[in-house]
């Protein structure tokens, strides 16, 4: 400024650009007190409480909506760690815009879905957020100085990072000797930590001054030598292990924190204004504590359903195993089998039975095994001869079991010949190569692809197809599945198979389970066509409410 | 083992004229890859190259089995078994064992870091020893207490996480009025019937079907008169999907012979598209 | 004998229990709980992985022994398992115990490229020429239903490439196909595959079921 | 009737002409130019939007759970989805759930970065401004870990360097901090991020699968879980198509179109012959 120091003409201008910034600032925010009193809500209407269903990390503040308010209005919560506090103005404050989202009904996770909610504003106060732990101690200008006095850092390497500390240019816009530099002062922003450390004795001495002679060493990364750059290496962990401590102490912090008692006044506001909600001329001053509440009560219609179909398929299993006879339906795929080997019979070929992949513990395997003693039984019946493919030696092993066993039933044990039940190959293509090679040259009658299958079922389907042989097919796997509904003349879709095999074995963990499954249908199939009908009709007629229905079912 | 072995008649003459016509296309691959691929253009690498016609080698010899099965092939399917399980291998170490065993442990950073890790990591680094047990046939059931804890762990899990994700979230998306709700009146007004009967059908459509294909898969009661026709309804939904998937499982398979010709293609012989 | 049987039974019924519980409390320790055992599966899942690796190897090991039929082919799984861990290991001279700088593309990444991407994608990509063997030989409308599946199979594979708009173009309806294929997605094949999707999860959660309860064992393997 | 060996040698014959016939169709577009415009589908215009909408220095995880089998189909979508980030400078985290597709995530990574400062003229490092976690055993309970502590799950990243500290993954805690996230799969992964990671821990997911599994995911668009879809070699060329940047998917597309017009007038013809014949009262031969 000029000796001429502050002039009249400077006051004038200061004094206009005062009025014009005041002036605008009334246009903007202009609301009178006494609409900013009239925005405010009962006292009577006004709650602190605990969030319900949380982990403890929230308090909520709820207050009636107050129709009719002026516009730019909003609320101000103040919160803060202790009565006194709003004396000397150490609060925190929580805005509230008065849209939608601040109304109790934006969050049913925590509310419900009640209409009432539609009449409340609420304002989460979460503590930690608000009054966050102390952080980690920051890299300073002292720390510097130190590290120089101990003669760990040159004058110059000093003033290169303390020049670096205090710019705040972009790093796209560094040259490459101030990158490096920015990489150096990234490594050295760990010192007070190491401090830290060692000052508690978690860090002996060798490895403090190890990290110092890591941490000052200004080298570019591919410039090191090898006893250097394992000490960096080693830097970087120390440097993780740090911020995992870290992280973990801030959590502890936290979780205290949250524990608090906490102190609430509520205002409306246009910015600068407060009005307090007031109780005898008194603001009012709200107190409460978050805790930890033992129940998502949100995850109720999930614990209900999850328990409810538990109990029926528990039961169920223990129903079929006092009656195994429990009633189900004909299955088509089942009576193609003896159809099948009537075929073959007449033709006077064989029957193949071609295992998938699956090892013994899946179901579709399992399944597979209990539909093999069935055709064995009718191959054994009309004295056909039966081969079964194997690429699995355990599925192999059961399987010779199941057709000895078949044969003997059949009052035929002589007929049965193991080598017919054997080990085609070990993997995947190589067993659809064998397969398929053998397929062609005995040309069986009627061929039975049951289990879980992969990329190979084509091969083996379509090959089967082409040698004019019956085929039924069974799998879980569903892409496999068009490739036999167009190959093969009959097939078994997913559950289908379990429900065949749950039909020849009278197994009781089957048998039960699938009746279990199939009240969980009939309650989900009854649950569309009831809610979407109730629904449909609510939209049309508006006469009465049906979102009821969809909050049962809604996963917050 | 027997491959498609369909040339059971091929007369000795036919194998002649086959292994005259590998050795052929052998050297034919071995020129044109060598014309090509040399000499080096500026910033190949030779290792490079030739990985690239070693890839390519690979290929051709995979293709080979549409001609028929054999000893290249062979070969080759069992190099590359190899090959995976040495990268499973060594992968295995580096991205599991190494980070979540050996690091945390022999390269603690500070004693208390150690014991931290250790007291951390003990109970399942035995678990995982018990696991190899299950290679003896003795002492194989060591490994049940670490298949329990995480058949367990998967079991009860998954029933939470199905209910919440798989049925209560697809009853959500399931029960939804028919019509489509217009709030807005102006758009409202100038939707013309077709408009606002198209997200009707197609709301029924997707509802009739899905009760359907459950109603497919329920065993309890006999198909028969209204049972059996909208059981029928089912397999027609079923098979229209079975249609869209063999669609586009064509559609896959078809895209990985592409990749592999766009690899011949661009990568061994080098034509620029 | 109880503690081959029993006791992991208990492990599973207790640690499954527990595992379903754990998802309706707002604890904080419950997510520490989940967060510990996530990360101890993490750990044995490891192990589980060379358990893998053995039993592959374990069985070629012994068609070798036994002189099966193309025993001799099994020699190549170890030439190629060989040559990957050593160069895996080696790891361009840093050793197993650190990894090669990054940008460098080691040999165990030439194995990689070279020779595992070929093999493994061009094994895949011969489906392409069985499929295209099977759609003319064997893909037949036998009956209605499967009449249904390949009209609905053409009308997706045609609306998902652009060679229908090109012909949708023809007749000035450039979006006319790929509209069909998405209609078939988006309504049919939804709600089909919506009806299976239930289906299974209610499987789904009976097999958990059995398995909390110990009427499912076979995870436990043979033997007594 | 023929004999077996008459005919077998015949099918022998047939196959072979088709094998010959699908090559040809295949490898033809790159002789014969053909020039067929396409536009980007419903559904990966919404993933595109998704991502697209994202402020700079979001962070995006992307899963690649697929091993170079399913290389061709998803490999090209890796691309588009990395480059999309750079350009927009997201800051990618990738992982895998398959051992085998580390080498895939550490390809398509570094090809992307790589390329980054000729396409977009930004450099791309990792760790700063991608972060290649790789591999973690545990499929659902490595989502679940990740949700807790995504730094505890993966301590060390693939290159060996300690995740805690890293600034490509500051202020990521956990899945919860995630910006958005894209399953890149060739198996049941989807599934299992939807259930275990979406649903739980609330953070907006896409995918993109291989044309095998794309059909299943309908379900999960109706209801929000997933944001949007790539399906197939076709999803990847309408996101380079929306990226406006050519490559391998959109190079395919031509072949694509070829080889299914083949197929689907190879499975016409078949059936036509197969009624009139079953019209006439014949057997097929």
């Amino acid at each position: 400024m000029t000796r001429g120091g502050f002039t009249a003409l400077h006051f004038l201008l200061a004094a206009v650009l005062a009025t014009v910034a005041l002036c605008g600032g009334c246009m903007r925010k202009g609301v009178r007190l006494a609409d900013l009193r009239a925005a405010l809500p009962d006292a009577s209407t006004v709650r602190l409480y605990d969030r319900p269903s949380d982990d403890g990390s929230a308090l909520i503040l709820e207050w009636g909506k107050v129709d009719d308010v002026v516009e730019g209005v909003s609320y101000a919560v103040e919160v803060a760690k202790s009565a006194d506090d709003f004396e000397t103005r150490q609060f925190k404050t929580v805005k509230v815009e008065l849209t939608e989202d601040s109304l109790k009904s934006a969050d049913p996770k925590y509310f419900g879905f009640s209409e009432a909610n539609k009449k409340f504003y609420v304002a989460t106060i979460l503590p930690a957020k608000l009054f966050p732990p102390a952080g980690a101690p920051e890299l300073t200008a002292d720390h510097i100085k130190k590290l120089v006095a101990d003669d760990v850092l040159s004058k110059e390497q000093s003033k290169l990072i303390l020049a670096e500390m205090a710019s705040d240019t972009p790093d796209e816009k560094l040259t490459d000797e101030e990158k490096a530099c920015r990489k150096w002062l990234r490594r050295l922003k760990l010192y007070p930590r190491v401090m830290q450390l060692a000052d508690e004795g978690k860090l002996p001495e060798s490895k403090v001054q190890r990290a110092i002679r890591a941490m000052t060493d200004e080298t570019a990364d591919d410039a090191l030598s090898g006893g250097d750059k394992a000490d960096r290496r080693w830097l970087a962990l120390l440097a993780a292990f740090i911020e995992k401590r870290d992280t973990k102490q801030r959590d502890q912090a936290a979780k205290a924190i949250n524990k608090g008692v906490y102190y609430v006044r509520l205002a409306a506001t246009d910015g600068r204004k407060k009005a307090y909600v007031l109780q005898d001329r008194e603001k009012v001053v709200y107190s409460g504590q978050a805790r930890v509440d033992t129940f998502k009560r949100f995850k109720l219609n999930n614990l209900v359903f999850a328990l409810a179909f538990s109990g029926i398929v528990l039961a169920f299993i223990q129903i079929a195993r006092r009656n195994p006879n429990l009633f189900i339906r004909r299955i088509a795929g089942l009576e193609a089998v003896d159809e099948a080997i009537g075929r073959a019979t007449e033709m006077g070929r064989s029957v193949y039975f071609v295992h998938g992949l699956g090892s013994m513990g899946e179901l579709a395997t399992i399944a597979a095994v209990n539909v093999l003693s069935r055709v064995a039984r009718r191959a054994a019946d009309y004295d056909t001869r039966i081969t079964v493919t194997n690429i699995n030696p355990i599925v192999m092993a059961v399987s010779q079991e199941v057709v000895q066993q078949a044969y003997t039933e059949a009052g035929r044990p002589d007929a049965y010949d193991p080598d017919d039940v054997a080990l085609s190959a070990t993997s995947q293509f190589s067993y659809a190569a064998a397969v398929t090679g053998r397929m062609v040259r005995e040309r069986p009658a009627a061929i039975f692809l049951i289990g879980s299958f992969m990329a190979e079922s084509l091969l083996l389907s379509e090959t089967g197809a082409s040698t004019g042989a019956i085929q039924v097919a069974g799998t879980d796997s569903e892409h496999q599945l068009p490739f036999f509904i167009t190959t093969c003349d009959y097939t078994l879709i997913g559950e289908e198979l379990y429900a065949a095999s749950a039909y020849l074995s009278r197994e009781p963990r089957m048998l039960g389970s699938l009746r279990g499954q199939d009240i969980g249908k009939a309650f989900m199939m009854i649950a569309m066509v009831v809610g979407v009908i109730l629904l449909t009709i609510a939209v049309a007629v508006a006469w009465f409410d049906a979102d009821w229905i969809t909050h049962l079912v809604k996963v917050l | 083992m027997t491959a498609v072995d369909n040339t059971q008649t091929s007369s000795s003459s036919r194998r002649t004229i086959e292994l005259v016509v590998l050795v052929g296309l052998v050297t034919a691959f071995g020129i044109i890859s060598a014309l090509v691929r040399f000499p080096l253009e500026e910033g190949e690498k030779l290792r490079d190259v030739i990985g690239i016609i070693i890839g390519a080698g690979l290929t051709f010899i995979f293709y080979s089995f549409l001609y028929r099965d054999n000893p290249l092939f062979k070969i080759a399917e069992n190099l590359y078994v190899g090959v995976a399980l040495g990268y499973g291998a060594i992968i295995t170490w580096r991205q599991s064992l190494r980070p979540e065993v050996y690091d945390p442990l022999f390269r603690a950073v500070t004693s208390e870091a150690f014991w931290h890790e250790l007291s951390y990591r003990v109970v399942p680094i035995v678990l995982g020893i018990l696991l190899m047990t299950r290679l003896s046939k003795k002492h194989s059931w060591l490994s049940r207490y670490s298949y329990g804890l995480m058949v367990g762990w998967g079991a009860g899990m998954g029933i939470f996480v199905v209910t919440d994700s798989y049925i209560l979230k697809q009853l959500e998306g399931a029960i939804r009025p028919l019509q489509k709700i217009v709030t807005d009146p102006d758009v409202a007004a100038n939707l013309s019937f077709f408009d606002q009967a198209w997200p009707v059908v197609g709301s029924l459509v997707i509802l009739i079907g899905t009760v359907s294909v459950l109603f497919y898969f329920f065993f309890s009661v006999p198909h028969k008169r209204l049972g059996s026709g909208f059981s029928r309804v089912g397999i027609s939904y079923l098979m229209i999907a079975f249609g869209a998937s063999f669609g586009y499982t064509v559609m896959g398979r078809m895209s990985l012979l592409i990749g592999r010709v766009q690899f011949l293609m661009f990568e061994w012989l080098k034509i620029k598209q | 004998m109880w503690y081959k049987r029993t006791i992991p039974l208990v492990i599973v019924f207790v640690i499954g229990v527990l595992a379903f519980a754990h998802n309706y409390v707002p604890y904080p320790e419950a997510d520490d709980f989940r967060e510990h055992m996530t990360k101890w599966f993490m750990i044995i899942g490891g192990f589980g992985l060379f358990l893998g690796a053995y039993s592959l190897l374990h069985m070629h090991v012994s068609r070798i022994r036994r002189m099966q039929p193309g025993w001799a082919y099994s020699a190549f799984v170890f030439i190629g398992a060989a040559g990957m861990i050593i160069v895996g290991l080696w790891n361009d001279g840093y050793g197993p115990l650190e990894s090669a700088p990054s940008t460098a593309k080691t040999w165990f990444d030439w194995g990689f490229d070279y020779v595992q991407i070929p093999c493994s994608a061009t094994i895949f990509s011969i489906l392409a020429f069985f499929m295209a063997s099977a759609a003319f030989r064997t893909f037949r409308a036998r009956n209605v239903n499967a009449a249904l599946l390949l009209v609905a199979a053409l009308l997706v594979m045609f609306g998902r490439v652009p060679a229908s708009e090109s012909v949708g173009a023809w007749f000035g309806q450039q979006g006319f196909f790929p509209k069909i294929a998405d209609l078939i997605m988006e309504f049919p094949n939804l709600a089909a595959t919506r009806g299976i999707l239930l289906g299974m999860s209610l499987g789904a959660i009976s097999q958990s079921l059995r398995i909390l309860f110990g009427i499912e064992r076979s995870y436990m393997g043979v033997g007594d | 009737m023929a004999t077996p060996q008459e005919q077998i040698k015949r099918m022998t014959i047939i196959r072979h002409i088709i094998y010959a016939l699908v090559a040809a169709a295949v490898v033809l577009p790159y002789i014969v130019k053909m020039d067929m415009p396409f536009s980007a589908s419903k559904w990966s215009k919404k993933m595109y939007e998704a991502i697209d909408k994202l402020e700079p220095g979001s962070r995006v995880l992307l899963s690649f759970d697929y091993d170079p089998a399913a290389e061709a189909e998803l490999y090209p979508m890796s691309m588009a989805l990395l480059r999309h980030c750079f350009k927009k400078d997201l800051i990618p985290i990738v992982m895998t759930h398959w051992p085998d597709g580390v080498g895939m995530c550490k390809k398509a990574c570094e090809e992307a970065a790589a390329e980054s400062p000729k396409l977009w003229g930004k450099e791309k490092i990792s760790g700063r401004d991608f972060a290649l976690l790789g591999f973690r055993v545990g499929g659902a309970d490595l989502i679940l870990n990740m949700g807790e502590n995504l730094k505890g799950a993966f301590t060390k990243d693939f290159y060996d360097e300690p995740t805690a500290g890293m600034a490509a993954l500051e202020g990521v805690d956990s899945l919860r901090d995630i910006d958005m996230a894209v399953d890149l799969a060739a198996g049941i992964h989807v599934q299992v991020w939807i259930a275990y990671g979406h649903d739980r821990f609330d953070f907006p997911l896409g995918a993109g699968t291989t044309a095998v599994i794309a059909p299943k995911l309908y379900p999960f668009l109706q209801t929000d879980q997933l944001v949007g879809f790539l399906g197939g070699l076709r999803g990847a060329a309408d996101y380079e198509l929306m990226l406006e940047q050519s490559g391998k998917a959109t190079q395919g597309m031509q072949a694509q179109s070829v080889t299914h017009v083949l197929l689907i007038v190879m499975i016409v013809v078949a059936n036509a012959r197969f009624i009139v014949n079953r019209l006439r009262g014949k057997q097929e031969a």
